[in-house]
């Protein structure tokens, strides 16, 4: 066990699997010397050298289709973008190309990348650098999307991430990447599975769904509903594709009530999956339709108002308050 | 907007089959009277299976077939000159390529009959599968390339695309990444002289060929009509790629003398008259015309070549119309290389629907 | 009124909109002397010219960022994406530019571009040709996304597509082109917006919601079912973002029921949306979850098994029977 | 992997200051004294612009700010040469151009304050507002030449773009079309040798202005920290544009003198000595020499330059720190041009829940 922050972590991570394995490479913008702008790979060129750690040319459809090109000859490439809204120029590649080889090539070609994206506001930054593009991925049959909101999730679940023979996007919640917590390096990374949730806080009166940034906002949340008499169920995803139905649903079962949070836009967003997968799989136990606490369907505002558009406690707790059928913003409206 | 055309160019064989000869004759000292018959007999039996393909969807055995009718020489010619363990990411035309990599035949149909996304294994013969994204391939050849200097190894890959590919951002990234990273990667470009309707003027202002350089890669011109010149072109290239030389750029001009697909009706976009001047150029015309200069162009040689050709198509025939059906659940296999909850939820859900469907079905067969 | 096909409708459509506007212009690939290689602007070049019905070279990024620059000088283009498939090397432009720059210059720049996507499959197609990418475009705040069904709505739509001053992407259900229907030329644009859901069949026991190619498949649903003595109220959504959720709201008090179908892959797809923005607006109405019936988390499939991946009459009734409590293929688990 | 930079550029202005002569003298018979005079002012202008940004983003007035240091030439020179009706898609980094155009000083503090995420009405400069995705803005440059052509008019549209930018798909992808279409553009390449962490030669093997001929585009390289030199290049592009002659491709060779942005610690990724060598070519103090020799150079014309500089400072910072904060319900506005009843309903209720969080508050007031 040691303390590190969300940042090391994955560096620590990166590095495990790059002692491991002399296949897995890394490339992105800026990623050598700089060690990126994160500093997320800090260290590492000057250890494994420029072949193993490679600077690549500005262009993220290049980046990306010569990470295919060398997982054609056995490599596993870590791909950096350097922001979230820097992957749009590589979707066609994703789309089309990552998550659609093994299906083309009947399983003969395995495309084992794990796609790094710093992703989600709340640093505030101008335009492009604030995004939580994760509902295009988890819309794309092929791929597998994961989300990591502590240093020892960070750390294990890289690491599951390029052992994937699948293509994984891995999304790191950029404004957490100082938050310090323990880390075991030693974790048998086989023992679970990279695709399962995690109860954070136990509760019985409401499920709070969550993952990446707004998890320790969620637990904060889960801690002063408690102070109001309210028991809440904090989960965290961290899969995003496929999302481990069977846990949120269980806990739906228990407490008949379902919250989700998230940074991207309402429509179309994950939650609207979540709401539509647990009203499935729990219509008779639902006391009230799911609640979605999102972003709204607007670009990525301008950072002065950017805590407007994040979902913050209050926002949680006024949805917990609508489930659970108090007093809320909408109650003149409900009736 | 048309590139000029009349430029200079590596030809080695004029469209009269005259061998000419220049620098470019020392790539090709070892061809001998056996390797010319049996460069010839390869554009032949790629003719015949480009036409029975077309025949084959005429009749409704294929779904659709891009014919490479016109282009035999561009196709054979640099893909002889590859070795076992180079890598060609192709376009959708290059069944010649394909052939020469020793393709399957039935393989070789099974992408335009709808009963997969691709017809082969690609490490089996070292040949990615048919690239629809037109231009995405190009980057793959790069990374190829990439992993070859990582290995140390001495393996070329080639990528090829079209005139009209030229004009995406991948393809002239890949030319970034090649070159920066000095990659040991040949872009053969096809310039069939269309885009579907779209002449080759829309897509370059300057001949093709010149774009290279700008990156910081040779570029060559060739006859594509020639068998020869680009045997010649692309040996220099992969000796260039094996020797830390990087990357390498050829243009073969050739013209793509049938429909851009069987879908396709080119009368609505273009001249017969073109079509007449490019048939004088033909690839395998001007080979046999050699030959026959050479005295080798015999009815023994003929008729040997023609056979082979016939029991090639009547193979690729039999494979096709013989092919195995999907399995339904098929449609479910290779999606993720381990289970996946979202998916695995749904396969069995449709299986359980089928059954029902069954069901209803038999108790309908019952009740009547 | 005349009687036209889909594909002619549309042609009828942008003829009359570029008579109508000097502005309007068409931009894509082989759209010119080939008319598109589904003749949808058969003639237009030969009567507007080649500076209203430009050719474009095969770069689609290109076509949609230049688009983009003209509609800075104050034209109004029209994107022709050859086939779905192809719309993802544009994505940036789209997600980065076109819904973004009106947002970003706090409405000085207008982007009215038309962006006209045949989409879908059932034509027994190569790969890239047959996929339904609607739900990345639904999830992006600053577009606007419709979809047709009809030869007399793929006329007027198409019109109002180009008079908005919104980005808008049009989707065509291409394996619709060739159905004739009877369409009225003198129609009034701005008579029914095109934002609005249409009523196709009223009924009673269960809300059917759809859009584009399933639309027909939906209407011979309801006949079925009404033989099987089940009412199906079929709304074709027309608009897909917004959804006018008003109408399919009323709908859904009215039934209780809602079965939702697409081609697109279910999880992330609009069917999430809906069933969830349904679920919060009905929750106290509905009888049954709502029932989703779509394509399969898969890459679109070779064409031999396409059809077990689009949703079809036998399998919309399926669901029909689910939200009934009828038996149903999973009868068996819903005990 | 690095681009030779000792080739012939174009230079009138050598570093010392000395004029020297050729061909590009005739882009330039017209610049008088005054006119040499008021280059140098807005150069000094648009650095103390710079400098003083930099000090609010250190004070914690901006949040970021990416500073041109070094680039005053390439931009003054280059924007210089325009006209009104010209129009201009730029980076983020041309806070010189935006000079030359006529911003308001407030409005360029705008978006790097976090109050907006565009400074300026683009019409109102015939200036778009700055482009962060790489290279994305060149397509835009192309189709409003397009619309030019389209409208039979003489204007021009100018891009500006660095040196990483060149890698990207859609910068070539704007080349293929300016070219296709003979559109009246300007590539004004500023290869500052940086992108970030990555020099030149990583994305470019050979020098950058090679690349555009390949497209069929002329192509210039310029002595970007010449400002004289700078604007003759332009305006010789200008006049081709104007005249028919379609786009030209402009390198301007320069160097950022500062971190890539506030964010950027350049020490951990280049050479001091580096900076040294550029700085022996500063801009503002070739043209310093030049004046010098000239007799302009004069402690009036100084002080007028600096308190010039000042005012435009002390305007800009009075500007930033009293911008009006930006309405909460802004937040909500411009995302479309006509009611969306989606965005509409989380407005109204977003509206609702301030309205309950302000009651709570209230509430809480009220017990205190
Ligand atoms: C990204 C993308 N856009 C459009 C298409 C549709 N399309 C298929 S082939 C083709 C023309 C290709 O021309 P070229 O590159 O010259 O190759 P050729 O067909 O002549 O061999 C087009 C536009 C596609 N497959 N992919
Ligand atoms: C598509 C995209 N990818 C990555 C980035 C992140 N980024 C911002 S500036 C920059 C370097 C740009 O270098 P250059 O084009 O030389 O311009 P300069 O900053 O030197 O003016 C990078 C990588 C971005 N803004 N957009
Ligand atoms: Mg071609
Ligand atoms: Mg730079």
């Amino acid at each position: 066990m040691s303390s590190m922050t969300f940042g090391r972590a994955i560096n620590a991570g990166l590095r495990k699997a790059m002692e491991n394995d002399p296949k897995v490479v890394l490339m992105g913008e800026d990623i050598g010397k700089l060690g990126g702008v994160f500093r997320i790979t800090d260290g590492l060129q000057k250890d494994f050298g420029e072949h193993r750690v490679m600077d690549s040319p500005l262009a993220e459809a290049g980046i990306m289709g010569t990470a295919i090109g060398m997982a054609y000859r056995g490599y596993r490439p870590v791909v950096e973008i350097q922001f979230d809204g820097f992957i749009y120029p590589a979707f066609d590649q994703i789309v089309c190309q990552v998550a659609k080889l093994h299906y083309r090539t009947q399983g003969k070609v395995k495309v084992p990348l794990t796609i790094r994206v710093p992703f989600g506001g709340g640093i505030g930054s101008p335009e492009h650098h604030s995004e939580s593009p994760e509902a295009y991925f988890t819309h794309t049959s092929g791929l597998r999307v994961v989300s990591v909101s502590n240093p020892q999730d960070a750390y294990t679940v890289i690491q599951q991430a390029i052992a994937s023979d699948d293509p994984v996007l891995y999304f790191e919640p950029k404004r957490r990447y100082h938050v310090k917590g323990e880390v075991n390096e030693d974790i048998d990374l086989g023992a679970e599975s990279m695709g399962s949730a995690r109860v954070v806080t136990e509760g019985s009166d409401v499920t709070l769904v969550t993952y990446g940034p707004l998890v320790p906002t969620a637990r904060d949340a889960a801690v002063a509903a408690s102070d109001d008499g309210v028991s809440v169920e904090v989960i965290d995803l961290r899969s995003l594709a496929p999302i481990d139905f069977a846990t949120v649903e269980a806990s739906v079962r228990k407490t008949g009530r379902l919250v989700i949070t998230h940074e991207a836009a309402q429509s179309g967003g994950l939650g609207a999956e979540i709401a539509a997968s647990i009203t499935e799989r729990c219509f008779y136990y639902l006391e009230h339709a799911p609640v979605r606490i999102t972003g709204f369907d607007i670009p990525y505002p301008y950072s002065k108002l950017e805590f407007h558009h994040l979902p913050d406690l209050d926002r949680i707790l006024d949805g917990v308050d609508r489930v659970m059928g108090r007093t809320n913003s909408l109650s003149s409206l409900e009736g | 907007m048309s590139p000029a055309q009349d430029e200079d160019f590596v030809q080695l064989l004029t469209p009269s089959g005259a061998r000419t000869s220049g620098e470019y004759d020392r790539w090709v000292e070892d061809v001998d009277d056996n390797v010319l018959m049996s460069l010839y007999e390869d554009m032949v039996v790629v003719r015949r299976i480009d036409a029975e393909a077309t025949a084959l969807q005429r009749q409704g055995e294929l779904a659709l077939w891009p014919p490479l009718l016109g282009q035999e020489a561009s196709q054979i010619g640099s893909a002889r000159a590859l070795r076992t363990d180079d890598f060609v990411f192709s376009s959708y035309r290059e069944h010649g390529v394909a052939y020469c990599r020793g393709v399957d035949l039935t393989d070789m149909t099974r992408v335009w009959r709808g009963n997969a996304s691709s017809g082969w294994d690609p490490f089996e013969i070292n040949m990615a599968t048919p690239q629809v994204i037109i231009g995405a391939q190009t980057l793959h050849a790069v990374g190829y390339g990439m992993a070859i200097i990582n290995d140390g190894d001495d393996a070329a890959a080639i990528t090829y695309f079209g005139d009209g590919a030229t004009s995406q951002g991948d393809v002239n990234e890949a030319m970034v990444f090649a070159a920066s990273y000095q990659a040991p990667v040949i872009f053969f470009c096809q310039n069939n002289q269309w885009a579907i309707s779209e002449p080759v003027g829309l897509q370059a202002h300057v001949p093709i060929a010149r774009r290279a350089p700008g990156f910081g890669i040779p570029s060559v011109r060739v006859d594509g009509n020639d068998v020869l010149a680009t045997l010649a072109v692309t040996r220099e290239a992969l000796e260039r790629a094996r020797t830390g030389g990087g990357p390498t750029y050829i243009e073969a001009l050739t013209y793509r003398m049938g429909p851009h697909t069987t879908a396709d009706d080119p009368t609505k976009y273009r001249d017969a008259n073109e079509l007449e001047d490019w048939a004088a150029k033909d690839p395998i015309a001007r080979l046999a015309a050699y030959l026959e200069e050479r005295g080798l162009f015999t009815e023994d040689f003929k008729a040997s070549v023609k056979a082979k050709a016939d029991d090639v198509a009547r193979e690729m025939r039999a494979g096709c119309v013989n092919m195995a059906e999907p399995e339904t659940m098929d449609v479910f296999k290779n999606v993720y290389s381990s289970p996946n909850s979202w998916l695995d939820r749904q396969q069995d859900h449709y299986a359980r629907y089928l059954a029902t469907i069954d069901d209803t079905a038999a108790d309908a067969e019952g009740t009547k």
